[in-house]
């Protein structure tokens, strides 16, 4: 059975870092794109081997699922863009792309690229030496957190560790969730559907029917999170998986969301865990220690919207850009996002 | 019991040559048409084995329940999706391959 | 705070302050401005004059404020520093009246004479500055404070004036923040008036000593004017003349020949620096440019660059009566410190006046000009005769006691150097007055700022020369009266060499 | 009376929760912007003084200690940052909303300037939260979360101004920082896996030679020298501060760059000072000494004024780098105290200089250096302050930057290693060189010059000239700062005040 | 032998090829892909420190430092991809060589 196991490892050591190569050395993008997400997959299946469930969920949802729409989407619009000034398709690209490295050579001479990949390489063997070499820390703090479990209120030690012993970095990092979705909402607005892709009628079922089961995943993986594999971020990514389908649907009730309803879903998981966090201090611990006994209730409130708003930013993101409204900032927006203004500051 | 678990591992073992051969069909067939059939048809099969093979194996009635589940939201998916590529295929005038 | 160290701060203030009103005040208001500038330079002077009451008085004042553990910023009244602060108070007021005249009508007076208050102020703190830190904080700022008023005409050549100028400075106060640090490193806080610092260094780094010496004469010499260094000098003469008259006579260059004397004196002490051999090459070094100086002043027909060229060889006199290590030639070179300020800012007065009334710039154009401006020809004359040395104007003073330090330290060389440098400028001078006095005027003038008036020009340009020209002649003939320079110069000497 | 860690705690809520409000209310940013502005000024004013009675702490979020915990590491190093920051941002938001308060340009360009003012806001703030949170923290992988949101909300800030130059420089900014972010995880992942502790002050204690130890140790460093742009790797910077936003690029230049260079600092300078050999820290002084010749040389090579300050700040970034061995010679610890000072005059002067370029840019209309003569007669205040800016950049006493450069030179003439102080001298005349280069245009008397009818309020003025005069007058009054830094000094010269709990 | 310690390798391998990528190719979009293939090499190094050499024993606080990470970087690619479109709506380029070149240009002719 182990030889079983270390073949299965052996397979997936060397699948990783070919599929890798491939990804970046295939000259059409949106091959890329595909193997980015098979890459994705593979590591999802790695963590499991790793004994990772929670990453390994959160891999296959958020790293493959949604980065892969995510890159789909953009691809979809380059091409857009570039079909409107002229028909550039991939063997077009590629002719672009073959003469861009001797543009480059020019520039920084082969010799020094040469040294640098010297340089690379020896660091690497370097690194792998060292990580040869040096014994890996015997467990790490997972004595010490499985020492303190019983007062987080949760028996996930991953939970526990996201959410009470490191609660501080999931509140930052829920920040950055919602740095994103400001960032591309200050970036671009929102992607119009194209004509051809009116939306195929299975889809619209499809999605009428699975929208309903994901949502009651997601709840069940947040639900489940205390305890087992799961938690706010995997229940989050389906929703937001949720999000995109009805995107690509095309329900008409999606892009009917008001904007000011929108902005209070992407901020309702950073408020109220920065509320609850303040609150902690308020009742009389430190930043976010939640009182012992009722930990768990804390933790299972601060997930639950966490998620909603976790789900909420992925769909935006995925929609990439701030909503249509006719209020006149936002039509400022656009024409601030459209003009590449030349005679703008600092120029 | 041992007699489930077994005939549960001959079922995945039925199983497994379909996800082959559908892969073998999705890396060889000429386009994009006949490539969709060798995947549903293959892996629909295939997954039906193996489900049914685990779900002999299984435990308790729920791990069950979860198995039956997952085939059918799998049916369903890869159902429509195929039905999307193919109709995306369409849209795009790509003509089906014939031997000539 | 003690009394004596807010005196200190007061006569900071009494100059800094008026320079930051007047630099909010509008272009406009010109009549509270003079007011300004007058009542601020008064008031100065009479601060100053009770710090020299006190030090009469044996009084010592002194402030310090500690930056940082080792650097600290101090203010202390020594008799020096005295003299150079009297020096450049008294002749602040005297241009602030001319220059007041000079630029009457004329564009962007705020800001020249915001700057120029603030000049002052920096040029007093450099006299006042109690240790090594202090002098270099000033005699940097000097640069900055300077700069505006030296491109002040905004023209092309101000401005390439003023990079030129900048250039030098700055390299100087870089070598010079070397130096110190150098020596501070080596000897610690290094404080004027004590005991010379180096001094107390360990035998081992005298080597480093003689290094850390020259740094500090090629910093200080940049501003001093010491030949190789003198390049900017010439150049700056774009300037308008009041800041010829106040910059290059007094402010700037006494600033770097003041710390070659604080460095002398102060930091290595003379003895110390003498055993060391350090004062034969300076004196050398200040030969060199007393007699390149003199010959390059021959040669320049522009009057006012004529000037600068005998700036550069007057300078000299004072560094070479300091290094020649006797107490009569420091006397010489110390007195020389006040002297030559008056002479040369009563040149430059008149300089201004001939450019500014009649607009002549060029010697070969100053034929006949005495009947034309006889009182500012009178300063001139005056003035020039005391660069040469006449009895009894102030420069024969200075000139007899750094001859007489010379022959007691018994430097011959030394002598003979006087004696050329003497001709030189008789050279370079007396040909001015011929022309002005005794030749008939053979090329007409642009009587641009003449004024229908029983006087040549304005009376705010021309009393400030007549004043100046009347110290002149004061100075020398009363050199051995109780309050004249000579004899504060003798306490001072006194001081360092012992009586 | 609350404790330093309340305040603290202030540091990082405040600005995060006005950041969401600016978010969801985005017709009140004007008001909500500058108030969270003065609120985090009170509370880092706060946390100064309480750090003046009580000294150092350390403050467990949620309760749990190290190693299980995250804690906040307040010390002397990390409470001046937190008030300069305060300082500068503070300055600069009332900079902000005066210039956001502008009607810029002609009609067409009103929304994009509205749509700018709507989300600088928010940006800014997240962006202050995190600095406040990388200066507090003393977990490794928390201030890598703490990067990552400052690198991207820099980003976003720097593609506010809807230019294509600033879209390209936002682009190749976000792609280092990426590149530098991951470089920075991996070499905190290896150096949990060597020794199984996030805490930094518990590392230092535990870092021993390994191999893993130097890798991960080049990683950090990589990582973190590429978002400082150290002179090899700051290709991306200049395009990036000299095309963003006058408030954004004050910003950028004054505040961003010093959140690495301050762990560089901590890392080099604390974490891994025991284990260090001076060889090892002669790389980046070399690295910093070329920075400081070629951001000079490039400095006096520009012609737009943005372009030129940006690389000054290049040249500037040079002398923290040369400062570090100067730190491993330092017997005491009076060349902590000088990058200190260099770093925070720096922000001051470069914010100014920065505030100052952007309002010459609104009157002028452009920045060409060479066509701004006598733009003193439009704006006196302005260009003083760049002047006054400039000068203290040369380190003139009596500014920050003149002690900061004192206290180096005295150290290396008195390690024997003269060169970094020569070093440092000529990097003050070529600084003197280039902001002459402006300073002569900006003195020079020309009237009457050519401006545009555009209003610029006094509040924009006068903020760029109150940070120039701070930068300026600093040294006078070194000793505070220094009695903050000595209560709790994070570096070995001095007794570490760090308790394992 | 402990196969497991094998993927150290491979994490690295994915760390390489990634940086390889995100300096060499010049297209946009790849660069973005190669700094993601970057970040999945340091997870799995992650994992694999967390994964207890013996005895099963778990450390969850790698785990959740990945978790992190993930959400970080996914949130980091979608600014990045926002970015990259408007890049080329103002110029319709993907590359940024012929970026640099231009606004070299724009530079001087300012």
């Amino acid at each position: 059975m182990t030889s079983v196991m270390s073949f299965f490892d052996i397979m997936l050591v060397l699948a990783l870092p070919w599929l890798g190569w491939r990804l970046l050395a295939s000259p059409d993008l949106f091959r890329a794109v595909v193997l980015f997400i098979s890459l994705g997959l593979l590591m999802s299946l790695t963590w499991v081997r790793l004994h990772a469930p929670d990453v390994a969920l959160a891999e296959a949802a958020i790293g493959a699922g949604l980065t892969g729409a995510l890159f789909l989407s953009a691809l979809r619009r380059l091409e857009r863009m570039q079909d409107s000034e002229r028909r550039l398709d991939y063997a077009e690209k590629r002719e672009e792309e073959r003469q861009a490295p001797p543009a480059r050579r020019r520039r920084s001479k082969p010799i020094a690229y040469g040294l640098a990949l010297l340089l690379l390489v020896f660091f690497l063997v370097l690194l792998g030496w060292s990580l040869v070499k040096t014994s890996v820390s015997p467990g790490g703090l997972g004595p010490a957190v499985t020492g303190q479990m019983g007062q987080t209120g949760v028996q996930s030690q991953v939970t526990a560790v996201l959410l009470n012993f490191r609660g501080y970095d999931t509140l930052l990092e829920v920040m950055v969730l919602f740095l994103a979705a400001l960032g591309s909402w200050s970036l671009t607005r929102i992607r119009q559907p194209l004509p051809e892709e009116v939306a195929a009628p299975v889809l619209a079922s499809l999605v009428r029917l699975l929208v309903p089961l994901m949502i009651i995943v997601a709840g069940y993986l947040v639900w489940i999170g205390s305890s087992r594999a799961g938690g706010a971020f995997q229940g989050g990514a389906v929703l937001g998986a949720a999000g995109v389908l009805l995107l690509l649907a095309d329900v008409t009730v999606v892009r009917q969301i008001p904007s000011a309803l929108l902005r209070w879903a992407l901020v309702l998981g950073p408020l109220l865990f920065l509320l609850s966090a303040i609150a902690c201090m308020w009742i009389g611990g430190n930043l976010l220690e939640y009182p012992r006994q009722s930990a768990g209730a804390w933790i299972l409130l601060i997930e639950s919207a966490t998620a909603v708003s976790i789900g909420v930013t992925l769909a935006a993101l995925y929609a990439g850009g701030r909503p249509l409204e006719p209020s006149a900032l936002e039509e400022a927006g656009e024409v601030a996002s459209e003009s590449g203004g030349d005679e703008g500051e600092g120029e | 019991m041992a007699f489930l678990h077994n005939l549960g591992t001959v079922c995945i073992l039925i199983g497994v040559p379909f996800f082959v051969s559908g892969t073998v069909g999705l890396l060889r067939f000429p386009d994009i048409y006949t490539r969709l059939h060798a995947l549903t048809k293959a892996d629909n099969v295939g997954l039906g084995f193996v489900v049914l093979g685990l779900a002999l194996q299984a435990e308790q009635w729920n791990t069950v329940a979860r198995l039956l589940l997952i085939w059918l939201l799998v049916l369903i998916g890869s159902s429509a999706s195929c039905h999307l590529v193919a109709r995306a295929a369409l849209r795009k005038k790509i003509q089906p391959w014939s031997r000539s | 705070m003690n009394w004596g160290g807010l005196l200190l701060v007061m006569i900071m203030l009494s100059s800094l302050v008026p320079g930051l009103i007047i630099f909010a005040l509008p272009e406009k208001s010109v009549r509270p401005r003079t007011f300004l500038n007058l009542g601020s330079a008064v008031f100065k002077l009479l601060l100053i004059l009770v710090m020299i009451i006190g030090i009469y008085q044996g009084r010592h004042f002194a402030v310090r404020w500690q930056l940082l553990p080792g650097i600290e910023l101090a203010l202390s009244s020594d008799p020096l520093a005295a003299l150079f602060s009297t020096l450049s108070t008294v002749l602040w007021l005297l241009t602030t009246l001319y220059a007041v005249g000079y630029l009457e009508q004329s564009p962007n007076r705020r800001q020249f004479f915001g700057y120029f208050s603030i000049c002052v102020t920096v040029t007093v703190g450099i006299a006042l500055a109690g240790n090594l830190i202090t002098f270099l904080l000033f005699y940097e700022l000097l640069t900055l404070t300077t700069y505006p008023l030296v491109t002040h005409r905004g023209t092309r050549e101000a401005l390439a004036a003023g990079r030129v100028y900048l250039a030098y400075t700055l390299s100087g106060g870089a070598v010079l923040l070397v130096a110190v640090a150098w020596l501070q490193m080596l000897a610690g806080p290094v404080d004027f008036g004590g005991p010379p610092a180096a001094a107390s260094v360990a035998a081992e780094h005298k080597a480093q000593l003689i290094v850390i010496f020259f740094l500090f004469i090629a910093g200080l010499g940049v501003k001093a004017a010491l030949v190789p260094l003198h390049g900017w000098l010439p150049r700056a003469m774009v300037a308008p003349a009041p800041v010829s008259a106040l910059l290059h006579a007094v402010a700037v260059v006494k600033a770097g020949v003041f710390g070659i004397i604080r460095v002398v004196h102060d930091v290595y002490g003379i003895q110390y620096a003498a055993g060391l051999h350090l004062l034969l090459p300076l004196s050398i070094l200040a030969s060199l440019s007393i007699i390149y100086g003199s010959l390059c002043a021959m040669r320049a027909d522009d009057l006012k660059k004529r000037l600068a060229y005998s700036t550069v060889s007057q300078l000299s006199y004072i560094v070479l009566g300091v290094s020649v290590a006797g107490p009569l030639a420091a006397m010489g070179g110390l007195v020389h410190l006040v002297h030559q300020g008056l002479m040369k800012i009563t040149l430059f007065f008149c300089a201004g006046n001939l450019a500014e009334t009649l607009g002549v710039h060029r010697i070969s154009e100053m034929n006949g000009i005495a009947r034309r401006m006889p009182l500012t020809m009178a300063a001139f004359s005056v003035g020039a005769l005391g660069m040469i040395g006449f009895p009894p104007m102030a420069g024969f003073v200075s000139k007899w006691y750094l001859g007489m330090g010379a022959l007691a330290a018994d430097r011959m060389w030394v002598v003979a150097v006087l004696a050329v440098s003497t001709v030189l400028n008789a050279a370079y001078f007396l040909p001015i007055l011929i022309k002005a006095w005794f030749r008939p005027q053979d090329c007409p003038w642009s009587e641009q700022g003449a004024v229908d008036d029983r006087l040549e020009t304005r009376w705010m340009l021309l009393v400030p020369p007549v004043v100046t020209a009347f110290l002149v002649v004061a100075v020398g003939l009363l050199a051995n009266a109780q309050i004249s320079p000579l004899a504060w110069v003798k306490m001072i000497v006194g001081r360092e060499y012992g009586p | 009376m609350p404790d330093t860690a309340f305040w603290a705690v202030c540091l990082v809520v405040v600005p995060l929760f006005f950041a969401i409000i600016c978010f969801v209310r985005s017709a009140l940013v004007s008001i909500l912007g500058p108030l969270a502005a003065w609120l985090n000024a009170i509370a880092a004013l706060g946390m100064t003084v309480s750090f003046v009675h009580s000294g150092p702490v350390r403050y467990a979020i949620g309760g749990w200690q190290v190693p299980l915990g995250i804690n906040f590491r307040i010390d002397g190093l990390s409470v001046l940052l937190i008030a300069m920051t305060a300082v500068t941002g503070l300055s600069v938001s009332m900079y902000a909303s005066g210039y956001f308060s502008l009607r810029i340009g002609p009609a067409r360009e009103q929304g994009r300037h509205q749509h700018q003012r709507a989300y600088f806001w928010p940006l800014w703030l997240l962006l202050w939260a995190a600095l406040h949170g990388l200066f507090l923290s003393a977990d490794l992988f928390n201030i890598y979360v703490t990067l990552e949101i400052t690198g991207l909300s820099a980003v976003l800030l720097t593609s506010l101004s809807g230019k294509a130059a600033a879209r390209l420089a936002a682009m190749r900014y976000l792609l280092v920082s990426l590149l530098g972010s991951c470089s920075y995880l991996f070499g905190v992942a290896l150096l949990y896996r060597c020794y199984g502790i996030l805490d930094m002050a518990v590392l230092a204690r535990l870092v021993s030679p390994a191999p893993l130890m130097w890798v991960s140790l080049a990683l950090l460093t990589t990582g973190l020298v590429l978002k400082t742009a150290l002179f090899p790797l700051h290709f991306w910077l200049p395009p990036a501060h000299a095309n963003a936003l006058a408030p954004v690029s004050a910003i950028l230049s004054g505040l961003v760059v010093k959140a690495s260079l301050y762990l560089i600092l901590r890392l080099w300078g604390d974490v891994f000072a025991q284990v260090l050999p001076l060889a090892a820290y002669l790389l980046p002084g070399a690295l910093g000494c070329g920075a400081v010749l070629w951001g000079a040389v490039q400095a006096l090579l520009q012609k737009r004024l943005k372009m030129l300050i940006a690389y000054s700040t290049v040249a500037q970034l040079g002398y923290m780098f040369i400062a570090l061995p100067l730190i491993r010679l330092d017997h005491g610890s009076s060349a902590w105290e000088a990058v200190i000072f260099l770093i925070m005059s720096h922000a001051c002067a470069k914010s100014a200089m920065f505030m100052a370029a952007g309002s010459i840019f609104l009157k002028a209309g452009h920045d060409r250096i060479n066509d701004l003569d006598g733009i003193k007669e439009v704006l006196p205040v302005t260009s003083f302050a760049f002047v006054v800016a400039g000068v203290s950049l040369m380190g003139f006493p009596p500014s920050g930057a003149f002690i900061g450069k004192w206290l180096l030179l005295g150290v290396s003439l008195a390690s024997g290693q003269w060169w970094w102080g020569i070093m440092l001298v000529i990097g003050s005349l070529l600084a003197a060189g280039y902001v002459y280069r402006v300073a002569c245009h900006l003195l020079v008397f020309k009237a009457p010059f050519y401006a545009r009818r555009q209003f610029i309020p006094p509040v924009m003025e006068w903020s760029a000239l109150l940070l120039a005069v701070l930068a300026m007058l600093l040294g006078l009054f070194a000793g505070y700062p220094l009695g903050l830094l000595e209560a709790g000094s994070p570096f070995p010269g001095h007794a570490c005040l760090e308790v394992m709990p | 032998m402990n196969t497991i310690f094998l993927y150290n390798f491979s994490g690295l391998a994915l760390f390489a090829i990634g940086l390889h990528g995100l300096i060499r190719s010049s297209h946009l979009l790849r660069k973005i892909l190669a700094a993601n293939l970057m970040s999945s090499g340091v997870f799995l190094i992650m994992i694999v420190g967390a994964y207890g050499t013996d005895k099963g024993m778990i450390d969850p606080v790698p785990h959740a430092m990945v978790l992190t990470g993930i959400v970080v970087s996914v949130s980091a690619t979608a600014v990045a991809l926002a970015l990259v479109c408007l890049v080329q709506e103002t110029t319709n380029r993907v590359l940024l060589l012929q970026k640099r070149k231009k606004e070299q240009g724009r530079r001087t002719d300012a």
